[in-house]
């Protein structure tokens, strides 16, 4: 077996009667970053939910590290190093800068590095030191995001998985966030990435999926998959 | 659908089996050679105290009457044990009027023995069993209520509200003039009781020249009174009959201790006869005054004695018991009397003679209803002594001296 | 001020306002905490407070230790009753939605109650300490002693569980949870290990007011309903979920209810309460102390 | 097929109908002046009324209330101070009317002020706070409500038992059928759109707070029939007696018990939570609460959304079971 750092086999996902995921299969190499794409309803996030074990998969199998993650929790897949950042951020908005960061350190075995993960963060986010003491609630939109992902980063993740991360903001934000998500992949974190924004994401990923009511379309080199014609017409010809 | 509808037919067959068992239940009435009386207490919630002490006494009552061998029936020429039900009312009006139904028409009872707590358990009883034609040997509900429902299957046995009123105010009389309380405040509960007490209270007190300076109502369960402590300083009352609860009560002396409110004499009602009321408070429950239906110091037969297996089995003395007891000593008097175990009859028996009890001869009149004197009481050390009816009392009342000269 | 003869009755009657108040308040944390965390209207908790109660008595009478020693020995066998409450039942039913866990705790309330009644019968039981009854002046103003040494434990107690919630990270996940359950679960967070967590602190806090209730009343098995009843007020007035919020939520009542007692009539204080708590429901659902309370 | 689901419906009705005319034929053969069966009947067909009108407001459209017992209450008053002032007479149908009326008027009151602004735990809270504020009302109500000495009726009216039965048979076949029609209707529809998504359901042009009051009204109307069939049944109206928690409590519980939001829940809830209290008190009279106490939390640990959806999920091993027990029991006596 190929050491992948994570893989899906045939992963089956349903809400009750109805087939969110069917089927589906990949993996993502350590240090790359992997992009999902696809349209609204397409079982993007539901496969981030299944890989963090939020909800529950009805057949198939993930393995991280070669190793199987079934009946595990998900704070054990924290602890084993896969980190999500929800779509919509979902801060604690009644909690404090400082304490959300704190939060993300909440693994026991991520706590010993906590000041140190601050440290990191803040220079990876310099605006977030302005805000330390502010309830998270009263940040702009651009700033959550920043927050979110300096949070997920506090547990210190091997695979770090964005939901989502370019929704709502203003263009320019958006570019900022792209160039720091490609620079934390240069640092050696794995990014799984999960955009609507096709373009941008497409620039930064090396590798992308293409998914469609649940199941995977094609996949390719992003460079050569920008080439395909049948690409162009299926997703960025709907958008553009 | 198919499933559907099968399950439903299950669901009414299980229904069905669950009813014909309850038929059956319902309509097995234990017709034996004994007298079944029923009564429903307040075994469980807050007039637990009461109803346990009550069942005490009632189960002596049916003890002592079949170790002697039960009661002398004529109709069936022999004597016949008596088998008490007592079931539990959960101190709450529409409980007591199903346990009632229960007694009639489960339990086959004709005779039933009061419950306890007026308003809540009483008067529904009262109400239910005369629906149904049983006899209900009453007490503790006040006489204008009584007669109010023009009950003919009832009788009651109960202290008399136009002795109890005025028996305070003559306690107070009984004191040498210079230590008597002048200015009288009136505190009581948000109950049944405590609207009737208080008005009769406000009319006595005027017939016997008091003037009330305070009028309070205490809410039932309420744990601060320090709004009605302050306001019996400012009027300056120096008299205080309180009807209450006993956590009530015991929250309101403390509170009185606390603020330095001293009264002469402080009558309590309903809270301050329990034995609890005295250990809640120690010392300072010396001098408050209890009511108390009889006293085991009375001088009739058998009062002593049923005082002292209470004390032996629950090391306390009660100033209740003993009306209980001589509530069970009456019916079955009237059962013997009446030879019969008929609810007419045994009513008939009731109205038509004297009876020798722990409390006394009780006489009933034509209406159903006898009166007894209620006694008075002083905590004293730690023990209740008998202050009233003043023909029977050992004992007289002191006058409090002030918190802070004690 | 025409409705009060002096300020110092006035006074006098803020200040027993305060102390009775105190007592809501500290039911009413508990109650707050566990409600926050979890959606749960835990309306056993004064039936808890109770069953504490009883423990002291019990201790009192065995070890003849004074009750405020007794703390000591309560918090943390109800912090492990809390524990084997919420792993042992409610953990399971939460899932079915709040009715049911609404159900569940009155059908404990009646268990609890009732064997209560079964095992110590419905005797009035009260503990008697040294300052039962004791008080002193300030000026035209009464202090009673063991009141305060209620509102100060209760004061202390808030102020630990407000340390703890603010300063340990076991602290912050738990007002994380309160929140947002999905993300903590991505962060690393076991919610209901933290629900655990906060139902035992929850019942300790119901512990600590069953010895407040020691030392203040005479206690019957069905003493606790009420306080059940006025820590919902409470915690309305103070926000619901908001620790410091429900204590202050519970003093407001507790002056409330004297003030109105003392001017209009005890009979009527209640229905002021409850007409002061539906409005406080209808136009500051966030509680009277609003964005104070939002912090914790 | 579709015949084949028709007829299974009629056996459905044909059943129901069964039932009703057992319960309407059961005083001609048992003597209800001394049948605990008639009387046990009676009690529980007032607590399936409650129990229909609470899953109303609550099982169906979701909003938990907590202040029954106030329509109930206001039913009971307001026969009471009618009867007394002599505006209406022992078993008036008018005194029905006003007693269900009144508690319809409240509830839309109530429903207006709380039900527009308050949702979920704060609706609860705000309608159990009404109750509250009712009793204390009427312990300070002065002559008009007697305080808590309370309003004592002329109980020598009473005639027989069967006046009671019938009417709250009566009673409780009106409250069922309006609710089978209800559900039925579009009504039904918008009152469980509401309680799975109320925003969703205000989206799509659901006049959200009419519908909610509707359902709160109508449970209130019932509600306040059994509490003036109570005062009939009591004689005496007093704030402990008629205001009681009691009358939310065992209602909700038997809903809740039998699963709320589902027609048959809350019948079969109080069949089975009236039995099991009946039973304990007669089998263990000291312990009986604790049972009670017992009963309810086990039943949530393992029935947790009610009897029916237990039923529901497991009708097929349920079936199963019953079919082999049978089995072996006619084997045995084979």
């Amino acid at each position: 077996m190929e050491n992948h750092l994570l893989e899906l086999r045939s992963v089956d996902v349903s809400y009750g009667d109805a087939q969110a995921v069917g089927n589906f299969s990949f993996y993502i190499d350590k240090g790359k970053i992997i992009t999902l794409v696809g349209a609204n309803g397409a079982g993007k996030s539901t496969i981030l939910n299944a890989i963090s074990k939020i909800i529950p998969t009805s057949s198939g199998e993930i393995f991280f590290s070669g190793m199987s993650t079934a009946g595990l929790k998900p704070e054990d897949i924290v602890k084993l190093g896969i980190c999500q950042v929800p779509e919509g951020r979902h801060l604690f908005t009644k909690l404090t800068v400082l304490e959300n960061l704190e939060l993300g350190a909440y693994p026991v075995h991520t706590r010993p590095f906590m000041k140190d993960s601050i440290e990191k963060a803040f220079t990876l986010f310099p605006i977030l030191k302005e805000r330390i003491n502010q309830s998270s609630g009263t940040l702009s939109g651009g700033e959550q995001q920043m927050l979110a992902i300096a949070r997920a980063l506090m547990a210190r993740p091997k695979l770090l998985m964005l939901d989502e991360p370019s929704l709502g903001l203003a263009p320019k934000v958006v570019s900022l966030l792209f160039k720091t998500i490609k620079k934390l992949n240069n640092d050696g974190v794995t990014i799984l990435l999960v955009e609507q924004n096709v373009h941008q994401a497409m620039e930064i990923a090396d590798y992308a999926y293409v998914l469609q009511t649940g199941t995977c379309k094609m996949d390719g080199h992003c460079h050569d998959l920008l080439k395909n014609s049948d690409f162009k017409n299926t997703i960025l010809g709907i958008r553009e | 659908m198919k499933q559907r509808s099968i399950l439903y037919r299950i669901t009414i067959r299980c229904l069905f089996i669950l009813f014909i068992g309850f038929l059956i239940t319902g309509c097995s009435k234990g017709r034996g050679k004994e007298i079944i009386i029923g009564s429903h207490l307040p075994l469980s919630g807050p007039g637990g105290l009461v109803g346990l002490e009550q069942k005490w006494a009632y189960d002596q009552a049916v003890k002592d009457i079949n170790d002697a061998g039960g009661i002398y029936v004529k109709e069936y020429d022999a004597k016949v044990p008596v088998r008490l039900i007592a079931i539990d009312d959960e101190s709450d009006s529409g409980k007591a009027a199903a346990a009632v139904e229960r007694l009639i028409k489960k339990d086959g009872v004709e005779l039933i023995l009061s419950g306890s707590n007026g308003a809540m358990g009483v008067l529904p009883g009262m109400i239910t069993a005369e629906k149904y034609k049983v006899y209900y040997h009453g007490t503790l509900i006040w006489l204008e209520t009584f007669l109010e429902h023009k009950f003919k299957n009832c009788s009651l046995y109960n202290f008399d509200m136009g002795q109890v009123i005025p028996m305070c105010f003559e306690v107070w009389n009984s004191l040498p003039k210079d230590q008597r309380p002048k200015r009288p405040a009136i505190f009581v509960e948000d109950s049944f009781d405590g609207k009737m007490m208080g008005d009769a209270l406000t009319m006595f007190a005027k017939k016997f020249k008091y003037n009330v300076v305070l009028h309070q109502s205490m809410g039932l369960g309420a744990k601060d009174f320090t709004t009605q402590v302050i306001k019996a300083k400012s009027a300056n009352a120096d008299g205080i009959i309180c009807l209450a609860n006993t956590p009530e009560t015991v929250t309101l002396v403390r509170q009185l201790k606390e603020n330095d409110v001293s009264f002469k004499v402080f009558q309590g009602f309903k809270g301050t006869w329990p034995t609890e009321f005295y250990k809640s408070l120690g010392k300072d429950a010396d001098y408050i005054l209890c009511d108390g239906f009889w006293s085991e110091d009375y001088p009739f037969k058998g009062a002593k004695e049923i005082g002292q297996r209470f004390f032996d089995k629950y090391e306390k003395h009660s100033t209740s018991v003993g009306l209980y007891y001589a509530l069970c000593q009456i019916l079955f008097q009237a059962i013997e009397k009446a030879g019969s175990t008929d609810p007419v009859k045994v009513r008939q028996a009731i109205t038509d003679n004297e009876f020798n009890t722990v409390n006394g001869k009780v006489k009933y009149d034509g209406r159903g209803v006898a009166l007894y004197t209620s006694g008075n009481f002083q905590w004293m050390n730690g023990k209740q002594q008998n202050i009233y009816p003043f023909n029977l009392a050992k004992y007289k009342i002191k006058a409090a001296p002030p918190w802070k000269k004690r | 001020m025409s409705y009060f003869p002096s300020l110092a009755v006035f006074f006098q009657i803020i200040i027993n306002g305060t102390f009775l108040g105190t007592m809501y308040g500290v039911a009413a944390i508990g109650l707050s905490l566990i409600f926050g965390c979890m959606q749960v209207l835990f309306i056993a908790q004064g039936t808890m407070m109770i069953l504490a109660a009883y423990s002291v008595f019990w201790l009192v009478y065995f070890m003849s230790i004074d009750p405020l020693i007794s703390i000591l020995i309560i918090i943390p066998v109800f912090l492990v009753l809390g524990w084997i409450m919420y792993k042992g039942m409610f953990q399971r039913v939460s899932q079915a939605g709040p009715s049911s866990t609404l159900l569940l705790a009155f059908g404990l309330m009646v268990f609890m109650e009732s064997m209560m009644l079964f095992i110590w019968s419905p005797n009035i039981r009260s503990v008697k300490t040294s300052y039962s009854t004791s008080a002193f002046q300030i000026g035209d103003i009464t202090i009673s002693v063991s009141r305060l040494i209620v509102t100060v434990v209760a004061g202390i107690a808030t102020c630990l569980v407000y340390l703890f919630l603010k300063k340990t990270m076991t602290g912050k996940a738990i007002r994380g949870v309160s929140e947002d359950r999905v993300t903590g679960m991505l962060l690393g967070i076991n919610p209901n290990r933290v629900s655990a967590i906060t139902f035992a602190i929850g019942i300790a806090m119901a512990g600590v007011a069953g010895v407040a209730t020691c030392l203040i009343y005479p206690f019957d098995p069905y003493f606790g309903f009420l306080f059940s009843l006025k820590a919902l007020i409470a915690i309305a007035f103070g926000g619901l979920g908001s620790v410091g919020g429900a204590l202050l939520g519970g003093i407001i009542l507790g002056i409330l209810e004297s003030l109105s007692s003392y001017t209009i009539s005890p009979g009527w204080a209640d229905a002021i309460a409850y007409a002061a708590f539906i409005l406080v429901l209808i136009f500051r659902p966030q509680g009277l102390l609003g964005k104070a309370a939002d912090k914790v | 097929m579709l015949r084949l689901n028709q007829m299974k419906v009629h056996t459905k009705y044909i059943a129901g109908l069964i039932v009703v005319i057992f319960f309407v034929l059961c005083p001609l053969f048992l003597n209800s002046e001394r049948s605990y069966f008639i009387y046990f009947l009676y009690t529980t067909f007032i607590y399936i009324t409650i129990a229909q009108g609470w899953n109303l407001i609550a099982g169906y459209t979701g909003q938990v209330s907590l202040g029954q017992h106030a329509f109930f209450g206001l039913g009971a008053y307001i026969t009471a101070i009618t009867w007394r002032a002599g505006l209406t007479g022992y078993f008036d149908p008018l005194a029905f009317l006003l007693s269900g009326t009144g508690a319809l008027l409240l509830a839309a009151i109530v429903g207006v002020v709380l039900l527009s602004k308050l949702r979920d735990d704060y609706f609860s809270l705000g309608t159990l706070g009404i109750g509250e504020i009712l009793r204390v009302a009427a312990l300070n109500g002065g002559s008009f409500t007697e305080g808590a000495a309370g309003i004592s009726l002329n109980s020598t009216a009473y005639k027989s038992m069967n006046h009671y039965y019938y009417t709250a048979l009566f009673i409780m076949l009106f409250t069922l059928v309006v609710i089978v029609l209800l559900i039925r209707s579009r009504v039904g529809l918008a009152l469980i759109a509401i309680r799975e998504d109320e925003t969703a359901a205000s989206a799509n042009g659901i006049p959200v707070l009419r519908y909610k009051i509707l359902a709160f009204s109508i449970g209130a109307f019932v509600t306040g029939l059994c509490g003036s069939l109570n005062a009939y049944y009591i004689f005496h109206v007093h704030p402990p007696g008629v205001l009681s928690l009691n009358w939310v409590v065992i209602p909700v519980l038997m809903c809740i018990l039998g699963g709320a939001g589902t027609f048959m829940g809350p019948i079969l809830g109080a069949f089975v939570l009236s039995i099991a209290f009946e039973l304990t008190s007669i089998w263990m009279p000291e312990i009986h609460p604790i049972f009670s106490g017992a009963f309810i939390v086990l039943v949530t640990l393992f029935m947790p959304s009610g009897i029916m959806y237990y039923i529901t999920n497991h009708k097929s091993m349920i079936m199963r079971r019953l079919r082999l027990t049978v089995f072996k029991w006619m084997n045995q006596k084979a």
